[in-house]
């Protein structure tokens, strides 16, 4: 027979003014298996909890009911007293006998026949109830950040400036990311590269950070504070260690048409290269998709020239696997393209606008990289298809941002900005030339933007014009630009030297498939998920997993920076124990009777169920079944509804402890 | 449900020598894989000891292969025997099991959950006119009036994606509906009188499993309605319990259930329990646009959802 | 029974008002044309006004029920429906759209024809059977005098395509299947920029100063990319721009020239139909002096 | 005011949202019939069909399951989970003859004090009115095999007995 304690609370009068406390605990005294029913005026109060403790003691009570208040208000209270009087926390229950019955009836004798019954189903349940042992994981204390960008680099540098190892792992052959290949950065108009470069190069310097450049996440296994990462580091054909960055090779590379991707097309590199002439690491790499000596065999002239023998053709993808506690996820973002709709693609493009056919109609990135001092031209302003120096620029904002239509409905954030403030570099670079802007709202909030985007219209005279365009399309060396201006309500049409698109941004291709093999969720446009919009901004609903940038939905640099100082906030947060401890609320796998449908792993939120295999003493198979990981487990008890066996349940909530409050209603 | 009227309709659906082409190729096929060692053992039927019947068979030595057989009176849904609940066969090696398109689907649905492998399994299909219902006269050729009523709807007569597929099936005429007509007569009741049509069945219910036993799905290795810690159902007998271990039992199945009607045929008390998997199948298709098909599905309708998933039912 | 049960591909046919006069040759070259690929065409019987395009600027539920009751008596003859017109088109398929979402209208609109609306029939245009049904690769065998060095500006005009969700015959915005048909035909399309552009069909008479405008920027547009002719599929475009031609030359100055066809005359002189079945001479700008040019004719 | 019929109204809630939601309405002091009975869970994914069926059977006269808005869940998707678990049972319970007016779903928000006395008062009074669940209640009083005895070989046996 249980020995259970029954408390009743009067809250002052809060209770006991609608419920009659002492007739609470005359019925509930009776129960079987009650040791002793009390009420008392205030619980929560010192002598309040005396009461109970002392009465753990002198009854032998092996479980605890307190009705008051909501489990909300004073759970912890109860359960701290519960175990400072040597009962184990999790078999003292509370019974809401006030926001659940005394503030909501008036009538007395409804309202204790109601009290009396959550107070008898409740004991019910603590008979059921199991003592548990809080679960500690052990930490890992070294972060994984995967991406160079400016969210990366930021969340690298802010954990590791904390004293803890980071590895960083970037898929280009140079971090940087985007902000890289910016012009200038609004609202100040600062050089992106003058305020890039340093942080670029204290990554590399800096003696806690492991960098891998041209390296991808193969696999990632474990669970907070005890992941296992494999890095697959794709083959450089250059020896990192014996390359001194002394340029020769790319110097004397035969083969230096291909296009490149860093100036977006715009300007050539050699096949063997780095992107960028700032790069970290200053290590190029062989294109081999257009190196003469992997396509044909014959070459190899960077081979010839490199005097400290870097030169590797034979080089292999490497596989390594880095132990680490926590990952920052700062993938960054890709921008939406306007050509016809692939097949596997959302969203639909833009025939309206020659489906990117127009060479003069380019997007906002390939803008900055003809406005950088370090881009294809110099940082002349000149187009594409004749490199002249365009006298009436027209551009258009919300290109498949806020277009329904056309597969996205989100705001892309950045673009009324930086279409603001292109017109400026614009006008600062072509005198006498003329910026036209076709918008649908000027979103400015942020610290002084508003007046950058007012010096635009009203100093640097760019002319906006509310309304859409409906098409653009080629006449003679001019792009015709048909739009409506709904404010005027009239149709206008302008003849421009040059067109730029404000392109969404759109979540990285492959996001998805990233997503999946760390096990966070993603939106309907593979953004990642935070754990909550408000109150959990940077972490994922997988514990150990935070995000910081544009991979979980656009922003601007000042957020991405930010978000990525909070990320490492939380990492360093996380290894500021050596042991995870966490509330014991998880799912438990029943081996034995377990068959192995895994429905419970097809439901699981969180990732927490993974196969086992069950063998004999031989080593032979007997079964596989479901395993949650107790690190992993989020406690939502979802597999145990799923399972048909219930050979899966979650303590705290087991089906033993429900049926007993429904036996006992 | 075969009920009078149709009886009338003794044509013969497919010729008695197609059995028996059917058969030899099988015969040959089941000494050919275990003669060259593909598998270890051929699950199939053989002949069974009252004329016109047939039962399981497995077959281990090539030798007698010419044991199997295949005829209209190839009830039962062989892909019980590679489950947890008959572990003996699973688990020596790779095996061969006859399977007509109702028992591959269940195949199929085992295969999403886990249960058995693709590659462990040679799956020779027999393409199927349908199986003799319940109360058949054995010695007459199978017909729309002796017809099992699930296969008066079936649309896997010939079972794509096995391995091997024997038989080609000439034409065969559209039948009525029977057991979606009798849905539809329920579905047409009120809340009391289905219940009172319920309430009646599973009051006869004796509570001897078989349907539990005869169910590729209930494979589980402790069924939830025997377990006392809790008792989540009732175990004795009785109208309460009964109602509950019927509900539990369609609820477990929905969205897994292959069709198969084994349940309602292996029941003593002929309580028609297809209507219950059929009534879960419908609903499934209609709200998720769920259906147990031939090859397997990771995730079945109540293991996933999608955010604009219907629900005009809650508040 | 179809009576066209002969041919493997057999429509009803809706000509529509402008079919059966200003644009009678665009009705004696469909039928020239599918008389000559085996394609059945069956007249719906007692067919009448769609409504374009003035009925439904003046009241939705009476454009609707004009073509409801065109689609009803189209379902009592066989086959998908063959439309000829543009606007007839895209108002039998507009009226097969609305009604389907839209379970008020549909109930009133049967109430105003006493009878249901059969929004299951297939409303095509003949672009999409010549294209999609019939199919390219046999188009392309069917020619016997392929239009080469024949320079044609294909205009869809802003029916065809638009909105997306109605018509559903090709890119709304990037449609290629007036080409594609050139192509197979052996014609030459031209790359220009006014392919969809409007070219002010609704304002034909109430306001012809702006059609002049918008259609001289078609013929402009068409002439400056290098085309011989237009070809159409809409006997309103074919009015603006072939009767109105000379009206926009005296207005604008500019001399064009350029004969405007309409898709089955092209595809017909192509397949070896007799010019005389395809009404080339009832058009205004006259194709004899290019067609000659180019030994077509 | 006392009714003649009392219903017994059990509500399987979510603590995140809907429990929070109901103790908003308690601090409101917002007033509802003092009828149903909150049992807690984690999240209604954690909420099996056989709860609801015990609860029935064990004397409730209606049964409300209540948790997260979509989007909102605390596990982000158990209440999708259970969306479709509970979208499918109830058409089952449906077909063996229980009204589904006794059985109710709603989404109350931890912010939704008021739609929470909302959901309980309109079923309360919906179930006051239907009156008491008699269906699953005559089941448990039944004790015997129930069923027709249709053959004359089943009659003599049963005489036998």
């Amino acid at each position: 027979m249980s020995r259970i304690g029954v408390f009743i609370c009067h809250c002052g009068e809060n209770i006991s003014r609608t419920v009659d406390v002492e007739r609470v605990a005359q019925v509930t005294a009776r129960l079987p298996g009650v040791a002793i029913a009390l009420d008392y005026k205030y619980m929560c109060s010192d002598p309040g909890q005396n009461l109970l403790k002392k009465a753990v003691a002198e009854h032998k009570l092996d479980g605890v009911v307190v009705a008051a208040c909501s489990p909300r208000m004073h759970e912890k209270t109860f359960r701290n007293a519960a175990r400072a009087a040597g009962l184990n926390p999790f078999l003292c229950e509370m019974a809401n006998i006030r926001e659940h019955c005394s503030w909501v009836h008036e009538d007395r004798e409804e309202a204790t026949a109601k009290a009396i019954d959550i107070v008898k189903f409740t004991v019910s349940r603590v008979k059921k109830d199991r003592a548990l042992a809080p679960i500690t994981v052990p930490i890992t204390k070294r972060a994984l950040v995967i991406g160079g960008g400016i969210a990366g680099i930021q969340a690298a540098l802010d954990i590791a400036d904390a004293g803890h190892q980071v590895v960083l792992v970037e898929r280009e052959p140079s971090i940087g990311g985007h902000m890289a290949q910016l012009s200038e950065t609004f609202p100040t108009l600062d050089c992106s590269q003058c305020i890039m470069t340093p942080k670029m190069v204290d990554v590399a310097n800096h003696p806690n950070i492991k960098l891998y450049t041209w390296s991808e996440i193969e696999e990632v296994s474990g669970y907070i504070g005890n992941f296992q990462v494999t890095v697959r580091r794709k083959a450089r054909s250059v020896d990192e260690d014996k390359c001194t960055g002394c340029g020769v090779c790319m110097a004397k590379c035969p083969q230096k048409k291909i296009d490149n991707a860093f100036d977006r097309n715009l300007g050539t590199r050699p096949a063997i290269y780095v992107p960028f002439p700032q790069a970290v690491p200053n290590t190029p790499v062989i294109d081999r998709d257009n190196c003469t000596r992997f396509k044909t065999g014959k070459c190899g002239v960077c081979e010839k020239v490199c005097g400290p023998g870097a030169i590797d053709y034979g080089q292999q993808d490497q596989l390594i696997v880095e132990p680490v506690g926590a990952i920052v996820v700062a993938s960054g973002f890709d921008l939406y393209n306007i050509g016809p709709k692939p097949a596997d693609s959302p969203y639909e493009g833009y025939g309206e606008f020659g489906y990117g056919a127009i060479p003069d109609v380019i997007d906002g990135l390939t803008f900055e990289r003809l406005a950088s001092a370090s881009g294809p031209t110099g940082g002349k302003i000149l187009r594409p298809s004749d490199g002249k120096e365009p006298k009436q620029v027209v551009f258009i904002q919300c290109v498949g941002s806020r277009a329904r239509e056309k597969g996205i409905s989100y705001c892309s954030k950045i673009c009324c900005m930086y279409t603001a403030k292109h017109t400026m570099l614009y006008k600062h670079k072509i005198h006498d030339g003329q910026a036209y802007v076709f918008f649908m709202d000027a979103r400015t909030p942020g610290k002084n933007y508003d007046e950058f985007w007012r010096r635009a219209v009203e100093e640097e005279e760019a002319v906006y014009i509310r309304g859409m365009v409906s098409r653009l399309y080629q006449k003679g060396d001019k792009v015709v630009v048909m739009g409506s201006d709904v404010l005027v309500g009239v149709q206008v049409e302008i003849e421009a030297d040059l067109v730029v698109l404000a392109t969404a941004v759109q979540a990285r291709t492959g996001a998805d498939l990233l997503a999946q093999k760390l096990g966070i969720s993603y939106d309907r446009y593979n953004f990642y998920s935070e754990a909550h919009a408000k109150l959990k901004p940077v972490e994922c609903a997988t514990a150990g997993i935070y995000l910081a940038g544009a991979c979980q939905g656009p922003k601007d640099i000042p957020d991405t920076v930010s978000q990525a100082s909070a990320a490492a906030a939380k990492v360093m947060t996380l290894f500021a124990k050596d042991q995870l401890e966490r509330e014991p609320i998880v799912a438990r796998v029943n081996e034995r009777n377990c068959a192995g449908c895994l429905a419970c792993k097809k439901v699981c939120p969180y990732g927490a169920v993974e196969e086992k295999e069950i063998r004999d003493r031989n080593g032979n198979l007997i079964k596989t079944v479901a395993y949650v990981n107790p690190g992993v487990c989020g406690g939502c008890g979802t597999c145990q509804a799923t399972c048909p066996s219930k050979s899966v349940e979650l303590d705290g909530y087991t089906d033993e402890q429900i049926m007993a409050m429904i036996e006992a209603l | 449900m075969n009920n009078t009227a149709q009886k009338h309709d003794a044509t013969p659906l497919v010729a008695e020598s197609y059995y028996a082409a059917v058969t030899d190729a099988l015969r040959t096929e089941a000494a050919r894989l275990l003669s060259e060692g593909v598998v270890t053992a051929v699950i199939g039927y053989k002949e069974g000891r009252r004329h016109g019947t047939a039962g399981p068979a497995i077959v281990v030595d090539p030798a007698r292969a010419n044991e199997l057989i295949f005829s209209a009176a190839c009830v039962n849904n062989l892909a019980l025997y590679l489950t947890k609940a008959k572990k003996g066969v699973a688990g020596t090696g790779k095996i061969a099991i006859v399977a007509k398109g109702c028992d591959l689907r269940a195949l199929a649905g085992l295969m999403a959950e886990s249960q058995i492998r693709r590659e462990d399994l040679h799956i020779i299909g027999v393409a199927c006119a349908g199986v003799f219902g319940s109360g058949a006269d054995r010695r007459e050729p199978l017909s729309a009036g002796n017809l099992a009523g699930k296969c008066r709807e079936c649309s896997v007569g010939a079972p794509e994606g096995a391995d091997i597929v024997i038989g080609t099936l000439p034409p065969l005429p559209e039948l009525s509906p029977v057991e979606a007509e009798e849905l539809a007569r329920l579905e047409a009741m009120t809340p009391a009188e289905r219940w009172a049509f319920w309430k009646e069945n599973f009051a006869r219910c004796i509570r001897c499993f078989a349907c539990r036993q005869v169910c590729p799905f209930c494979y589980c290795e402790q069924c939830l309605c025997d377990r006392n810690r809790p008792q989540a159902v009732e175990t004795t007998p009785r109208p309460a319990g009964n109602m509950a271990w019927h509900i539990v039992r369609a609820m477990h199945l929905a969205g897994r259930c292959a069709g198969c009607a084994e349940c309602e045929r292996a029941c003593p008390m002929d309580i028609p329990l297809n209507l219950l998997n059929r009534k879960m199948a419908r609903e499934l298709k209609e709200l998720y646009g769920h259906e147990a098909g031939l090859t397997p599905v990771e995730k079945g309708p109540l293991v996933i959802y999608r955010e604009d998933d219907d629900q005009s039912f809650i508040k | 029974m179809s009576p066209n049960r002969k041919f493997a591909l057999s429509y009803s046919y809706y000509p529509g008002c402008s079919l059966h006069a200003s644009a009678k040759e665009y009705d004696v070259s469909t039928k020239g044309v599918f008389n000559a690929l085996r394609i059945g065409l069956k007249e719906v019987p007692d067919w009448f006004c769609c409504g374009a395009t003035p009925a439904h600027n003046v009241d939705e539920l009476l454009s609707l029920a004009l073509c409801a009751k065109n689609l009803s008596l189209a379902g009592k003859v066989e086959g998908d429906l063959a439309v000829a017109c543009a606007a007839c088109f895209s108002r039998l398929k507009t009226t097969q759209h609305r009604l389907k979402e839209n379970d008020i209208k549909r109930k009133q609109v049967e109430t105003a024809i006493d009878g249901p609306v059969p929004l299951g029939k297939k409303v095509k245009h003949l672009l999409e059977i010549l294209a999609k049904d019939f199919g390219l690769d046999k188009l392309e065998g069917a020619v016997q005098k392929p239009l080469t060095g024949l320079k044609i500006a294909c205009y869809y005009g802003c029916l065809l395509t638009r909105p997306p969700e109605v018509p559903e015959l090709d890119d709304c915005e990037a449609p290629t299947i007036m080409e594609n048909v050139i192509k197979a035909v052996g014609g030459e399309p031209v790359a220009w920029s006014h392919r969809l552009e409007c070219c002010g069909a609704n304002f034909t008479l109430s306001r012809p100063g702006v059609i002049l405008k918008l259609s001289n920027e078609i013929l402009a547009s068409a002439k400056d990319a290098g085309a011989d002719c237009i070809m159409v599929a809409c006997p309103l475009c074919h009015g603006n721009l072939d009767i109105r031609q000379e009206e926009i030359e005296q207005a604008t100055g500019r001399r064009y020239g350029m004969p405007v066809f309409y898709i089955t005359q092209l595809v017909g002189l192509a397949c070896g139909v007799s010019p005389l079945r395809l009404g080339l001479e009832s058009m205004i700008v006259s194709p004899a002096a290019l067609l000659r040019e180019k030994n077509l004719l | 005011m006392k009714h003649d019929f009392e219903p017994k109204i059990v509500a399987f809630v979510c603590t995140w949202c809907t429990y929070a939601g109901a103790d908003l309405a308690g601090t409101s002091r917002m007033q509802y019939p003092a009828n149903v009975r909150v049992l807690k869970f984690p999240c209604t994914g954690r909420i099996d069909p056989v709860f609801i069926l015990k609860a029935f059977q064990k004397g409730a006269d209606g049964v409300l399951v209540s948790g997260c808005h979509p989007g909102d869940c605390h596990y982000m998707a158990g209440n999708f989970h259970a969306r479709r678990r509970f979208a499918a049972f109830r058409k089952l319970l449906e077909f063996v003859g229980v009204d589904l007016a006794r059985l109710e779903f709603s989404w109350v928000s931890a912010a939704e004090g008021g739609k929470w006395v909302e959901v309980v008062t309109d079923l309360t009074e919906r179930i006051r009115t239907m009156g008491p669940l008699a269906e699953f209640k005559e089941l448990e009083t039944e004790e015997h095999w129930s069923g027709r005895l249709e053959t004359a070989e089943l009659k003599e046996a049963y005489n036998n007995i």
